[in-house]
């Protein structure tokens, strides 16, 4: 494989946006600074960001100030205004930059985009796009460092994305972007600069479907974004232990790929979820209440979950090192199971 | 039975204008007293806010809009979906909660839309239709349709974020979208001088840079001539506008709150400045219209409305199986 | 029990605020149109509604406009000052009408009320109480018949309660005023009609205590607000089906009474989670994780969840009767298990 | 080392308050330099937002503030803090994440607070601020302490929707509360002409039925007139007063920000007009005040941060079980 391409999850993004943008002129790209310096092109000055982590550089250059749209800090504002944009004809991928925002504009996405195609009887139609940044691990506390996708997957009629590589990047958010229904594209800030090998020509991953990261017999572990890379090295580390741990990677949290999950569960018998997010109400708890109602035949043990603790995320290092799921945390979980 | 669409957007209406801009009034206040008995007869259970004493500015400024133009609307919305030429018959199966609704039942009062007529959507959350209104304005924008947007809101929406966010983002993008603000002295039992720390609306568009224009929502005629004008400027790319309109709601609330907030005077005040007999009198005076021809387009309004029950009556109930439909629309690119 | 005085639900609530407003000047009560005619005193206007859903009646005419305060609607504004008011000395009770309103104001709740303690490394005290209104059955269709409690509960720093009758309501809402931290009062309409014996002396019933509200041997039904009394139609059902149910009302969704709920099932060996929410990461997949991963070993069957449909609310009556969990269908799911 | 409490909260100040001015800005500067050195050093995570140009705003708005009064802050707080007398050795603790910190190291930059000092929190959410102020004012308000509430917020706060929400729910409540914009031509790399639909945010006072002032914000004289007037006409009961202060950030948005959105030239025409340059240049011209005796503030301000800084290394971190600890106080009434 060394002679594929290899290319970051940043650059993945980018490179959906724009053939998506190429390909159809009715997407748009809205948000704080996804170019920058807006209205300073005479001077020489525009495009200065490309998003607050510059994955949006080069399409306000290629695309212009017509699609590649920089907003007041007004998220309610623009986030409804993608919605009315979607319901008439554009599709409009929209940015919250921390998903920790969600408080100032919960309602365009919650009782407008997810329910109008519902509460109009099918007639609506939204196709929007919001692409925003999760988790924790850049210092950055409380108000900027949560996971938050439970909100979004609780919420009838919206469609959320988690992709774990550049790869499911790239091909979740051309789903996305093409997808009649609203789409919530969650990524996380520290799989950013993260690459593997990415096809140049477009492609989708189909929303809906997870995949199994690493086979195994004895247990199943479950991730999502972040955590499913430390399911594959608490994998690694438990071959020592002469555990042969399979990794299911959800991909889409909503629609879930219930069937994948709970066939590997069936497989192996026992299954430990490990979700970033916090632990009550979360996703954790959700695929854990998924297994536990249709697998429970199948299982040799508890459903085991790990999450973050219950708290805030804290600002001090050594705290936000502790308080995100680690391999050694998820490895004497699957211990105790066995 | 709405208002024939206006070409010639400002000044004076013609009398077939005018004509139809009465009728259209009289078809809102008819279909608000037929729903009204049925809330109250319980045929039906949901908020009911009606539209009574408002007409004037639905009527009006919808008379000012085309067929492909944009409205997003409240939770007082009948008036505003009749304007805008959303069918009688669908609406009041909505209202039943029936099959042939104009959402399947799926939606109620609340939530009548028709996208069919650019009627995007009756709304639960004040203030939420302002942000609906500026996309709908930026793709009329970015694909030149030539098309405009519409937001209708209250006095009391005013004061929701979203109002401030939506106007600056509309100015600052000349957005092809008309602000109308419906000041009927309420927002639920609040009054708006309690509420809005200003004497009018309008004085905040300065603020945002657009034009305000205040203006009398009980005359029909002041309404038509006045949404004509920010809907020219809007379509022309002048960006967007603010109206506010002095109106007042007859009613309560909802069906059912006796709106001891108020004095039987104030309410007295306005019901003597009445927009459909106002208009009734100008149709007589100006273009000597009979009182035969008014009763009849009454009579009318009344036939109409009986066709609309009888076919809510008449339509089933969704199938239970419509509980989990349409969550998605399933349908890719 | 004849003699003793019997109140409803909404008396309940207006019987607690009452008390503790007496009690401390420095609760305040503020939301719309809590009195309504406000500024209307000299018409005699006054006081026109005592709240959207009348729990309020009486307490404008008793503590004036100082401490009953009616607001603009600006629910993102009159939330964040009643954070600000709660951070610096007052108690508020701060109403938001319908919890479908969040979507406007969620920020105030969770990154300043919930985090501030902890961000603040335990400095700041955030002594707020949020009366809303939650759950389907009054006809008023997506946007005005969620419950959402799952929202709050996954929020860390947030307590949040459910009363199931007038007792418990009178007994939480005066806990929740006089507590410390953020709390957040979920009542479902649907409950506030409803009466029973309510003790006139003021009391506090604790937050984080679960009851058992009906005792069985051989399954448990677990419920929360409304579906508290679903779960009790249900086990009388079940009794001519020769099943002796328990039934466990949670009243506290955070802090969870772990214990009560793992205890009645570990004695039981079998449960049903019965919630009026969303089912994606809700209150009853929650309940349901735990018990999987904390009772397992105790399991004759999996673990059950009867919650609404996954779509928003609708407005058809027949519709949105079906939309709610029924007796039949906790009855039906407690047979699959026997 | 922060301003000396100001009685009079009017006009010129004296040349002790000016004195004290002049230190807080020097105080404030200094520790700025240090974080961002130490964070380009790497010696912590977490994003930086400097307040190096705008240092008159916070030293002449608190320096007419009482201890009692009550600041919200923003992202871009420690400016606040220090005028506002938050310990610098807690501080730059806070910022290494140390269990010394203002916030035990569980906040970080974004979020310090002193509840002791009335300082009631930077903040990671734009806007927030606003209504947390307002009812800090209630607080006063309600109980009669006499106490002001200010809140801090940029141009760029003031469209999102809290602003709209804060100063219309301050004006109709007339709270004891000061809203004081720092127009520093940004938000992020967004220039204010182009997300602000108004000239001045000021403008959209009178939306709100308040007074504006527009000041100088690189003239702490000036902003401590102004900040003056607008505490006592709170203070005495008057209502709200929004100011809007002028001034510029000489860094980028954030430490790393090549703020490639402006031009050196515009960089240098604020650079040319520095608060602390005038206001030694003040000092020596009104008050013959000696280079000597500023140098020795400049020392001082070196000194205290050497302090802190050797406090924060020398702090411990806190223990893995604090993660958990200070999520509910447990405390009750
Ligand atoms: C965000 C939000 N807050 C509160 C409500 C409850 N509510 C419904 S209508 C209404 C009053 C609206 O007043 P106004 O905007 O003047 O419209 P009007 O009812 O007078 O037509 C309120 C407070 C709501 N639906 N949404
Ligand atoms: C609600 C919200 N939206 C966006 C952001 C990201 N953000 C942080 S600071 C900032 C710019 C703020 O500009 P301004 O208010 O002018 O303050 P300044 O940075 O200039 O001091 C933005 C957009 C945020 N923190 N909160
Ligand atoms: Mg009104
Ligand atoms: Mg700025």
């Amino acid at each position: 494989m060394t002679s594929e391409r290899v290319i970051t999850v940043r650059a993945a993004i980018t490179e959906a946006l724009r053939q998506e943008m190429r390909r159809d002129s009715g997407v748009i790209l809205l948000g704080e600074d996804v170019a920058g310096g807006a209205g300073r092109d005479a001077e020489g000055l525009s495009e200065a960001w490309g998003g607050a982590f510059a994955e949006y550089k080069g399409l306000y250059a290629e695309f212009g100030a017509d699609r590649v749209l920089d907003t007041p800090i007004s998220e309610m504002g623009y986030l409804g205004a993608a919605v009315g944009a979607a319901m008439t004809g554009l599709r409009p991928v929209a940015e919250l930059m921390f998903v920790d925002f969600i408080g100032v504009c919960l309602d365009p996405l919650m009782n407008q985009a997810a329910f109008a195609h519902y509460m109009s009887g099918g007639r609506a139609k939204v196709p929007l796009t919001m692409i925003t940044h999760v988790g924790a691990g850049v210092g950055m506390a409380a108000q900027h460092s949560k996971m938050l996708y439970s909100f979004f997957t609780h919420i009838p009629g919206l469609k959320v994305v988690a992709p774990s590589t550049a790869y499911h990047a790239k091909g979740l958010l051309t789903a996305a972007i093409r997808d009649d229904d609203p789409v919530v594209f969650c990524v996380h800030k520290l799989l950013l600069g993260q690459s593997e090998h990415v096809p140049e020509d477009p492609y989708e991953f189909p929303i809906g479907r997870a995949r199994i990261a690493r086979e195994g017999r004895d247990v199943t572990l479950v991730g999502a974004a972040l955590t499913t890379s430390v399911c594959l090295q608490a994998a690694k580390a438990l071959e020592a232990d002469g555990v042969d741990a399979e990794v299911v990677d959800l991909l889409s949290l909503a629609p879930l790929d219930e069937e994948t999950v709970l066939a590997s569960v069936r497989r192996t018998g026992r299954a430990v979820i490990v979700d970033e997010g916090f632990p009550r109400c979360g996703l954790a708890s959700d695929v854990a209440a998924l297994i536990a109602e249709h697998a429970f035949d199948h299982l040799d043990g508890p459903v085991k979950t790990i999450t973050a603790p219950p708290a805030p995320v804290p600002f001090s290092r050594p705290l936000e090192l502790a308080f995100m799921p680690s391999p050694d945390r998820v490895r004497a979980a699957v211990l105790e199971l066995m | 039975m709405t208002a024939e669409r206006n070409t010639d957007t400002s000044g004076t209406p013609s009398r077939e204008q005018t004509l139809g801009l009465y009728a259209t009034m009289v078809l809102i206040r008819a279909f608000e007293q037929r729903f009204a008995n049925l809330v109250l007869k319980g045929t039906f259970s949901g908020a009911g806010h009606l539209y009574i004493g408002q007409e004037a500015v639905a009527a009006g400024v919808c008379a000012a809009l085309r067929d492909g133009d944009y409205v997003t609307s409240t939770h007082r919305g009948h008036g505003h979906c009749l304007a805008k030429g959303v069918d009688p018959n669908e609406m009041m199966a909505e209202l039943f909660g029936k099959a042939t609704g104009t959402c399947k039942g799926k939606g109620g009062s609340m939530h009548i839309a028709d996208f069919r007529r650019g009627m995007l959507g009756a709304n639960g959350i004040v203030g939420a239709g302002l942000p609906i209104a500026c996309g709908a304005a930026l793709t009329a924008k970015l694909t030149k349709s030539g098309r405009v947007a519409v937001a209708f809101f209250g006095d009391g929406a005013s004061n929701i974020g979203a109002f401030h966010e939506s106007l600056n983002l509309a100015s600052i993008w000349k957005l092809p979208v008309v602000f109308v603000c419906e000041n009927n002295r309420y927002g639920e039992a609040t009054p708006v001088e309690y509420a809005l720390a200003a004497e009018h609306v309008v004085d905040r568009a300065p603020g945002y840079r657009m034009p305000g224009i205040l203006a009398d929502g009980q005359d029909v005629l002041d309404v038509f001539a006045t949404a004509g004008k920010a809907v020219a400027h809007a379509r022309e790319g002048q960006g967007p506008v603010l109206i506010e309109y002095e109106t007042y709601r007859y009613s309560g609330h909802f069906i059912g709150d006796p709106a001891r907030y108020r004095s039987a005077e104030e309410v007295e005040s306005f019901r003597s400045r009445d927009c459909v007999l106002r208009c009734a009198e100008y149709l007589q005076a100006q273009h000597g219209v009979s009182s035969k021809q008014l009763d009849d387009i009454g009579a009318e309004a009344e036939r109409r409305l009986d066709e609309a029950v009888s076919f809510a009556e008449r339509s089933p109930a969704p199938d239970l199986a419509e509980i989990v439909t349409d969550v998605y629309s399933g349908v890719r690119r």
